[in-house]
């Protein structure tokens, strides 16, 4: 039976990302915030959970949906708003944007744009830990429509040769933008490919948050202790469009009320009344969440842009090289 | 001629669907291109005309389905390759460079390979710098390889058509932000319905600099110009229409009439199609130039997310007017 | 029980691709040939077996290793070695060489020399036939090093998804270059990834060439019957180096030596004069191979050298495009 | 100073060996690199010194170790990745270009990526279309990025030790026909044990006219030089070493003094490092030149494997000794 006091730092992290992500979407709309901009609203139940299963020296790499991520790993609401309104105090100092959240800090290795891209990447830092002797362990995420492309297979292949502590994590979302499952897999359940590297694979939903970080700890300690990966799928589904300008047609609206009606967010906050935790309490941790945002917001609105002059040095280390 | 004011993505869209009833063997393949009606809406409504089978949703998987037009173009299909933006196309690099450029001269001639690879190119909006790249000069670089880069909807629908009727692979670079931009499309558009490839425009005529500009930075040039006029400075515009084969006649022509060029493109500086072009017009008109020729390109950079900076990274009119006016304050000969 | 009068042409096949090998090594040593030169002496009875599942219509694709294939595909060894010359009269022009063997007459669509880049292509095929319901099964091989690449898992993928009539054959010859399979794979058989894909997969030594043919033809019918496609792994071993310039240190003599003594072409002589052929007809029928053998050598060396004026229209069809 | 005379490889191993000696977090992964000693035997001894935790094998899966190492990079180690040859880096693209390239400055310079990608890179010998690329081309156009070139075992030697200690990505292109040949290379490297990155060498004073090469083409520029100098046209050689950053102010000086410029490189004419530095010295030696810059270059076709077309499709000594006489025909302005 688990216990209000575990369960309510996750809830507290599900709903500040819930929270900052409405007010990103408000603040696109607005014209605050460019480019792309892809929410994670319906799946923090996966990255809360996962990352509670983490140590602090673990690392977690992720693509462009990588908000829920990076605040679940400890970047600051101020550091991602910023970076979201393009902004020097940015955490990628308002070069990257919402697709390309870094925090070397908190072992935040990045969002990444190119689907599966970023897999590889993952196999090195697990790669670097266990050239190094040291116990960490990398999380990498990636969705649905990322197990059919180069960089799955080659990162799979690679990390289940030489044994490197990783848990690769699909996200799958029922859809890739437009595309149901159905349309891009041949197989049901992405963890059925595990085998064919020789490795473990599991699945399951990722509605309850303490459930998923059950799950993933038992991958997470196998990377740990054995040096052996794992690949997960982890069923979610997404409330939003793929991206803001995306209308998810594609799907019915009877389908979208059925899963809100499953929201890992009001299920969590559910269950902590059930553990005993009081109204007010939880009310009083909501108020917390909405200041933290909205200080966010403001610090992002007060910052100031980058300068020209920062593009030259963070391409290259020391002299520009042309 | 009977025109038709239209945006350059129906441009695009109509050249397909042209040849596709035309050809059974001509099928579209994508991601989002079916039942999405394309990431940018350039396929809408083909699916509903054509079928799943000819208008054919892919997973995300481009040097796989890279890989499965070229095969199929050897065996006498004509695919249409979408990639929803040359961005994507990096992971399928060795299928275009090894595969679809090589096989016809590896295999001594037997096999052709008549396949169109398509979608936009170049910046966006704040897409950052994994989303942002200008492709084609790594492509026109390479032998065996077609690239055209079409500035208004008339040559987008033209170039697309010849695109597609061409034997060899023909890489088309759209632009996202060329979309949405209107322009009259002939209903007979000239040399039989197509824009033949290879062939470059004069979209405005001067006598003081040639502007060599190509896709979205030809509108650029042209407001350049327009604003030049005004200073009484007269440049002539070059609209390159195809990289590869790239019409040398038509800009040396230009610039032995102007004795001056300025070249304009997004991308990189470093050894991209601006610096072919400075190649051949130092070599073919080394005599008529009166000033060194420069480039307005893409700052040497990723490209950043901040709404100002990016800007000031793509070419603007006022950098173009700028070197224009660079090469203007040289003497003649 | 076979009869002599199906096992008599395969025979042929697997020591016609032989005897041109063992020649063109050592056209290769006399400087005749350039580049690489990758045999296939010790395979033939994956080839030869594989490619006697077939109907005329079907295509074939392979790598670089591509002798063989393309002989069992009913390439002359006029063609062949013209090639392996750089002669004008080869099957590519001389434009090709060893590693690229096409013949469009045939249905042989070519060797390839990244390993892994002609898997997609060969999917490519089979959805052309698909498209255009015609009933053609493409076969294409690969070594066991291109497992871990790009273009395996892609072209896998696409298959599986999209159910084309193809079948995969992995042609495992224990080494990629010179690493053993224990250092490049995860599993022990290729054919383990087949239902991660959701396809049928198969695997067994390629030793007897009639065992090979009925058991591809099992994919094959499978590709031409249900459209479904197959991963096959065939056992296998070569008996050279890797290419030419390898001398193959990585492996003992002993190991070699124990191979060589199930040398499939050797096996299927036996078995031929088992299933009741005279030892005369047999030498005939090797006199009547060393003929054509010398014929395509004279052919050869006789042939005119391609001219330059070949390159630009084979390069692009119509006028050249700079 | 004292030199020993060895080969372009052992210069190279040196190099890697020399450096992993200090610094643990170095090692050298790629296919082959480790029991069977390199395919090009560059790495030959180095598994037995190091060990298999620090020389690693890897399967043929570029893509992926190619990520490896830039995820590696980013946490802490210094990667030396191999290509077996740099034809295969193709299928690694996407990561060069979108990560390795990228992740600094996306990342607003959180993270550093010190990784060297190496091997032999554009023709050996009939070795066919696929596996005859030149790829500078593809890579040095990549702002984060930098590309070397070296032609001798002094520089193989220098500037591979450069890129090891070198915070940015960096891409050494060797050469397999170079592999073999001999040089002098000093005990103690000039700039502390290292050629730094970025600065060319002038190889041959002349007076004439300026040839530009690299690599192999370097040693072919010589000896049209040597050629030359016998029909009394003087030849300075510029041996660029650095691809990027590209050293135009040696190359400049010299075009200010001879007033002519041919380059010669391997890899295809169009948009290339060739067309880079024809517009810089257009554009900063405008008025010294006295005729077209001309390029000697592979020809615009893939390559073809018959021996004789091979050699005539690569730049040779007579076709750079006809360019300088074409740019010497031209009478001084
Ligand atoms: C290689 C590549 N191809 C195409 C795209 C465009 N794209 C971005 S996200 C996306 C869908 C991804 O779906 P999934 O992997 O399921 O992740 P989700 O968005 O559902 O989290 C596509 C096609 C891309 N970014 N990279
Ligand atoms: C992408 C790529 N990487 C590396 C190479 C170099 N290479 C050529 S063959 C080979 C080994 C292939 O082994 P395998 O797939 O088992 O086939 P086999 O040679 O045994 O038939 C390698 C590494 C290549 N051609 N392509
Ligand atoms: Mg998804
Ligand atoms: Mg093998």
């Amino acid at each position: 039976m688990p216990t209000a006091s575990e369960l309510k730092p996750l809830y507290r992290q599900m709903q500040l990302i819930r929270r900052l992500e409405e007010e990103a979407a408000r603040a696109y709309a607005q014209g605050k915030i460019g480019g792309f901009l892809h929410l994670y609203i319906g799946q923090e139940a996966a990255g809360v959970g996962a990352l509670a299963a983490l140590e602090k020296n673990d690392y977690v790499i992720t693509t462009y949906r990588d908000h829920g991520i990076a605040i679940a790993k400890g970047m600051s609401p101020r550091s991602l708003m910023a970076e979201l309104w393009g902004k020097d105090t940015g955490c990628s100092r308002g070069l990257g944007g919402s697709m390309h959240l870094f925090d070397s800090k908190n072992r935040m290795l990045g969002g990444y744009g190119i689907v599966g891209g970023h897999i590889p990447l993952a196999a090195g830092v697990a790669f670097a830990s266990k050239y190094r002797d040291l116990k960490e362990v990398t999380l990498c995420f990636f969705g649905d429509g990322a197990v059919s492309i180069a960089g799955f297979h080659e990162a799979l292949s690679l990390a289940a040769l030489w044994k490197l502590p990783i848990v690769f994590i699909c996200e799958n979302n029922e859809y890739s933008m437009g595309t149901p499952l159905s349309r891009t897999m041949s197989v049901d359940d992405a963890s059925k490919k595990a085998p064919g590297y020789g490795i473990p694979g599991d699945q399951f939903r990722a509605d309850d948050v303490l459930d998923v970080r059950d799950r993933i700890r038992i991958a997470v300690d196998r990377a740990r202790n054995e040096s052996m990966p794992t690949l997960v799928e982890l069923r979610t589904y997404r409330f939003r469009g793929h991206s803001m300008s995306d209308p998810g047609k594609y799907r019915t609206p009877e389908e979208l009320e059925e899963r809100k009606q499953k929201d890992p967010v009001h299920r969590a906050r559910e269950l902590l009344l059930k553990l005993g935790e009081k109204e007010e309490s939880i009310k009083a941790l909501e108020a917390e969440i909405e200041a933290e945002v909205e200080d966010a917001i403001k610090f992002a609105d007060e910052s100031p842009e980058p300068k020209m002059d920062l593009l030259e040095p963070t391409t290259y280390d020391g002299p520009f090289a042309a | 001629m009977a025109t038709r004011n239209i945006r350059y993505r129906e441009a695009l869209r109509e050249a397909m669907m042209e040849e596709m009833e035309k050809d059974s063997t001509i099928f579209l393949m994508g991601e989002e291109v079916g039942y999405y009606q394309g990431a940018y809406k350039v396929s809408e409504g083909m699916i509903e005309k054509f079928g799943p089978k000819r208008v054919i949703d892919a997973p995300i998987v481009e040097g796989g389905f890279a890989g499965i037009g070229v095969g199929a173009a050897m065996t006498g299909l004509r695919p249409i390759i979408e990639f929803m933006t040359w961005n994507f196309s990096a992971v399928a690099f060795d299928q275009i460079l090894n595969n679809a450029a090589k096989v016809r001269q590896m295999s001594g001639g037997q096999f052709k390979c008549p396949i169109v690879f398509r979608g936009p190119n170049a910046s966006a909006r704040q897409v950052g710098s994994q989303h942002s790249h200008a492709m084609e000069h790594f492509y026109a670089t390479v032998p065996g390889l077609k690239v055209v880069a079409p500035a208004f909807p008339a040559d987008a629908k033209g170039l697309m058509k010849a695109a597609i009727r061409d034997d060899n692979p023909v890489l088309v670079m759209e632009s996202e932000t060329l979309y949405s931009v209107k322009g009259d499309v002939p209903d007979e558009l000239e040399g039989g319905e197509i824009v033949p490839l290879g062939k470059a425009k004069v979209v405005q005529e001067g006598t003081d600099v040639t502007i060599v500009a190509y896709s979205r930075m030809t509108h650029v040039a042209l407001e350049a110009a327009a604003a030049l006029a005004k200073e009484n400075i007269s440049a002539e515009v070059v609209d390159l229409r195809s990289l590869r084969p790239l019409d040398e006649g038509t800009i040396v022509a230009s610039v032995r009439k102007t004795h001056r060029c300025v070249i304009v493109h997004e991308g990189w500086p470093y050894g991209g199609v601006g610096a072919e072009i400075t190649d051949r017009v130092q070599r073919l008109a080394f005599d008529s130039l009166d000033a060194p020729i420069l480039r307005v390109t893409t700052l040497d950079v990723p490209m950043p997310y901040n709404a100002k900076l990016e800007q000031l990274c793509i070419p603007q009119t006022p950098r173009v007017i700028a070197a224009v006016k660079r090469v203007m304050a040289r003497r003649s000969n």
